[in-house]
């Protein structure tokens, strides 16, 4: 029982990770998709940050009067996820935007109609 | 003092080049930049490749720090094999993009295209040379974003969606990525992959390990558009400009194979990956039946882009069988294809570039009847690179296929053999219908007056067909080399 | 959050969702600070809540805020869901407990950085010690993503002078 | 949002706050939490804040697109920069302890120019993205 007590920080991680997944995969509507995307991709940041907090420890700022702290490397690499997801949220945007105005709307049906009317190479 | 620091160089040079074209703000200097930058890489990557043969693995620190601790750049047989691709491609891309690009983009735009070009090729080689399992993530998305946008920037408006797509799938493709390398780090302690590699077999056959391994197989697939992840890659290769699905076609997936290698032989081991899971038997199936239903769905295709796409799913398949057969035999041929589809693939999109810049954007099937008298050059080109794409000895494709159907003899299946031979005639199916177009059928009598794609689009595009040719007789360069790799690949694995 | 996260789901206006996303990053970021990355939570709270939220904004301005019924079938996607709910799980079972010091990443590479990383650098602050020196390179990979995007963005959105005579062409 | 004074005047007093703020984040990173990245985005909230009261044309007028372009590509420069610098020093690609007779200064140099680095370009992009977004809308409504 204590190993579900221990992995207590993971159950969370997963359960946002696969709504925002879910999301993706079951809304039609872009910009909701890409919301969905940066949900799934922010549930991973808890997957890298969780583990390497020590309880009883301090920030990774070494300081006199602490002996203890968390582990600095993981807040690196989510510093640079969160740059890239914030990166891929803009230019995910950028292209519904132009889909937007190039079709008219953004529900993936209404598109995918519109191009089956559209060409007859499909 | 700058050949010790060629691995880094040959990243960096064009990383450079991208702010710089973006400074520029003119698009002739900015071509002259990108040009220089991905022909600097391609002479780096192949003095990297005999350095390489002869000395064995570099290994530069970046930042002076030691490996676990900073980041390693790493070259050995595969990855400098892999980048002499990469470099190449983008050295015979950049010059052909000059004119073609100038048809499909507005003008004030044409600077940034070089801008993403270079960011593309960037990162495409960063994954390659990097030792650093998060440093594989960062340059992903470097060259996963900088394509979307070259993608999006096609001319047809559904060039978008195919761009939106590919961003989603890719997405969670790296992201999943991310889990993956993640459950490595929480049981391993490190990034560095060679590091991992020494530290896994303490670990190995745990859950995190196995399901680090599932995820990281999952992600790497839909950035491979292994069947039946591939539904983002023939609308992004039809509506991409010319030059766009050239660069990407013979480049980005190439590149995703590499990490697959890499993490399946490198870091897992062929222990793990063999044994505690199915992978080899699950590979082997989704390889056959995305050669199979991908070769079918071609020959139904009308758009010569979209048919080459779909063909394009189906080798694939052929690169994962020889990763699926999990011995020296298949991984040099699963190596080997990697570089000969490459140049093949480049030169069918190249050549048909040249089509679409004729025939006002399109190159459907009727768009070519008569091609062999209108363009001569182009569509001799494409025969040339189809003949390879079918594996006609004399052709690139001849080697690759010849080694697969050899490993899967040597393996004792016939079977297996049988059907790589077989699917060879599906392909020369849709192959066939393009060379009856051309060269059986009276051009159409309202065709717009047409003459030779303009030179510097047909000088990089049979540059390629021709070293289709070229690999096909003399293979000491591919055959070595890939033979070198799938050695490293298999003793290497501790 | 999780109730966010299911609010957001469930949710079809899509102001609404955006400003609930919001939400959703300040709660990120304040179990970020629980969980001693203050660097990381500062980040998110300016990216996630501030950042991603004017863009969503302005993106909805131009595309208007109300999303269809859904016409997808659920059930692949909550099938291939959860699936994925199974790998995690399986694999996250094997994991380090929470708050393990013996755990592999407090062991091997980490420690040199606490204990070297202010004296090799001078910098007592060991994440942007690791972040600027040690994997400098990833932070050159992350500022040339940041670069990507905006180039990208740039080239899809710059308002094209010649755009009506290359449309007519078509 | 022009006509609100209580806006107007709190935003003329926040601003110059939020600029200092932004400055203080992106050299106080050594010791507390932050560096060129929080700063760029605060120092390009700061901007977007400018425009949302007083309208995209003022921003423009105060921060001008062409610079804006320029931070972009700067920015990038200028940490690739330090990197050959690195090399040209006689040491490997971002090695900063050769950018000073003494290492530990060196670091300090190195990390100083690469944190500036990513706050140009972070802050550029931020702002060149709401630009673009902001431009949109604008021509949106002329139509």
């Amino acid at each position: 029982m204590s190993a579900a007590a221990g992995h207590y920080s993971y159950w969370i991680t997963v359960l946002l990770m696969v709504a925002g997944l879910y999301i993706v995969i079951a809304r039609g509507n872009l910009v909701k998709k890409l919301i969905g995307l940066s949900i799934f991709q922010t549930s991973v940041y808890l997957l890298y940050i969780a583990p390497g907090k020590l309880i009883g420890g301090t920030a990774p700022i070494v300081a006199e009067g602490y002996a203890v702290y968390s582990n600095p490397l993981p807040h690196v690499l989510i510093l640079t996820a969160i740059v890239v997801g914030v990166a891929t949220l803009a230019l995910g945007l950028a292209i519904v935007v132009r889909i937007r105005e190039m079709y008219g709307s953004i529900e993936e049906d209404e598109i995918l109609a519109a191009d089956r009317d559209d060409g007859p190479d499909r | 003092m700058t050949f010790a620091h060629l691995p880094i160089l040959a990243v960096a040079v064009p990383l450079i080049a991208a702010p710089v074209t973006l400074l520029l703000r003119r698009s002739t200097p900015a071509w002259a930049v990108a040009t220089t930058a991905c022909a600097f890489s391609f002479v780096a990557s192949i003095l990297l490749a005999l350095e390489v043969a002869a000395r064995g693995v570099i290994s530069y620190h970046i930042g002076s720090w030691p490996p676990p601790w900073g980041i390693e750049y790493r070259i050995d047989a595969l990855s400098a094999f892999v980048m002499v691709l990469v470099s190449g491609i983008a050295t015979v891309v950049a010059p052909y993009a000059w004119r073609s690009v100038r048809a499909e983009l507005p003008r004030d735009r044409l600077y940034l295209f070089y801008t993403m070009f270079c960011l593309c090729v960037t990162g495409l080689l960063g994954m390659t040379a990097t030792g650093d399992a998060f440093n594989i993530f960062v340059f992903m998305e470097i060259a996963s974003l900088s394509s979307y946008v070259l993608i999006a920037l096609g001319r047809d408006r559904r060039a978008l969606l195919a761009a939106y797509q590919y961003l989603i799938l890719g997405t969670i493709g790296a992201t999943f990525y991310v889990i993956g390398v993640g459950m490595l780090y929480l049981v391993t302690g490190t990034l560095n992959l060679a590091d991992m590699a020494s530290r896994l077999p303490e670990v190995a056959d745990t859950r995190p390990v196995l399901a680090a391994l599932a995820f990281i197989t999952v992600g790497i697939s839909l950035k491979l558009a292994l069947f039946p992840l591939h539904l983002w890659l023939p609308n992004a290769y039809a509506y991409a400009p010319s030059a766009v699905t050239a660069l990407l076609a013979a480049t980005a997936t190439k590149v995703s194979v590499y990490i697959l290698l890499r993490f399946y032989f490198s870091v897992f081991g062929l222990h793990l990956v063999t044994e505690s899971l199915p992978m080899p038997e699950i590979l082997l199936v989704l390889s056959l039946a995305g050669i199979i239903t991908a070769s079918l769905v071609a020959v139904w295709q009308t758009d010569l882009k979209r048919l080459f796409a779909w063909s394009s799913v189906a080798q694939i398949g052929y690169i994962t069988l020889g990763i699926a057969m999990a011995s020296i035999d298949g991984l040099t041929a699963s190596v080997i294809h990697l570089f000969n589809h490459g140049i093949t693939k480049g030169a069918l999109f190249l050549l048909l570039g040249g089509v679409a810049l004729r025939m006002g954007g399109r190159a459907r099937l009727e768009d070519v009847r008569g091609l062999g008298r209108s363009m001569p050059l182009t569509a001799f080109g494409i025969t040339l690179a189809g003949l390879s794409l079918i594996g006609v000895p004399g052709t690139a494709g001849f080697i690759s296929k010849w080694f697969l159907v050899l490993s899967a003899l040597e393996a004792g299946r016939w079977w297996l053999a049988g059907t790589v031979v077989a699917t060879s005639l599906i392909a020369v199916v849709y192959v066939w219908r393009f060379v009856e177009a051309a060269y059986l059928s009276a051009p159409p009598a309202d065709a717009p007056a047409q003459g030779e794609a303009p030179w510097t689009m047909l000088v990089p595009a049979w540059a390629l067909a021709a070293a289709c040719v070229w690999f096909g007789l003399d293979t000491s360069f591919t055959v070595e080399g890939a033979q070198r790799a799938a050695q490293l690949l298999v003793g290497g694995a501790p | 959050m999780a109730v966010a996260t299911v609010a957001i789901a469930l949710q079809r206006n899509l102001f609404s969702v955006v400003i609930l996303g919001g939400v959703y990053s300040f709660l990120m970021a304040t179990v970020l600070v629980a969980l001693d990355a203050v660097d990381v939570a500062m980040t998110e709270a300016s990216v996630g809540a501030g950042i991603s939220t004017v863009l969503l904004l302005g993106a909805l301005y131009l595309c208007g805020g109300e999303e269809a019924k859904p016409l997808h079938r659920p059930w692949l996607p909550l099938a291939v869901s959860l699936i994925i709910v199974g790998a995690l799980v399986y694999g996250t079972l094997g994991l380090p407990a929470f708050s393990d010091a013996l755990a592999p990443i407090h062991v091997h590479v980490a420690p040199r950085y606490l204990l070297q990383g202010p004296i090799e650098t001078g910098i007592p602050n060991v994440v942007t010690a690791v972040l600027a020196s040690y994997r400098g390179f990833d932070t050159l990979g992350e500022v040339t993503v940041v670069f990507t995007a905006g180039a990208g963005v740039i080239a899809l959105l710059r308002r094209a002078r010649r755009r009506k005579d290359w449309e007519s062409e078509k | 949002m022009k006509d609100f004074l209580v806006l107007r005047i709190v935003a003329k007093l926040l601003i110059p706050y939020m600029l200092v703020f932004a400055l203080y984040v992106q050299f106080h990173g050594d010791f507390g939490p932050g560096g060129g990245f929080q700063a760029g985005v605060i120092a390009a909230a700061a901007v977007i804040f400018y425009a949302l009261i007083f309208g995209l044309p003022a921003a423009r007028r105060m921060v001008p697109d062409g610079l804006v372009e320029a931070m972009v590509g700067l920015g990038v420069l200028l940490y690739a920069g330090v990197g050959v610098a690195g090399i040209v020093l006689g040491g490997n690609f971002l090695d900063y302890f050769v950018l000073d007779a003494d290492p530990v200064a060196g670091q300090h140099r190195g990390i100083f120019w690469v944190e500036a680095g990513v706050g140009i370009t972070v802050s550029g992009v931020m702002l060149k993205i709401f630009y673009m977004f902001a431009g949109r809308r604008r021509r949106a409504r002329e139509r």
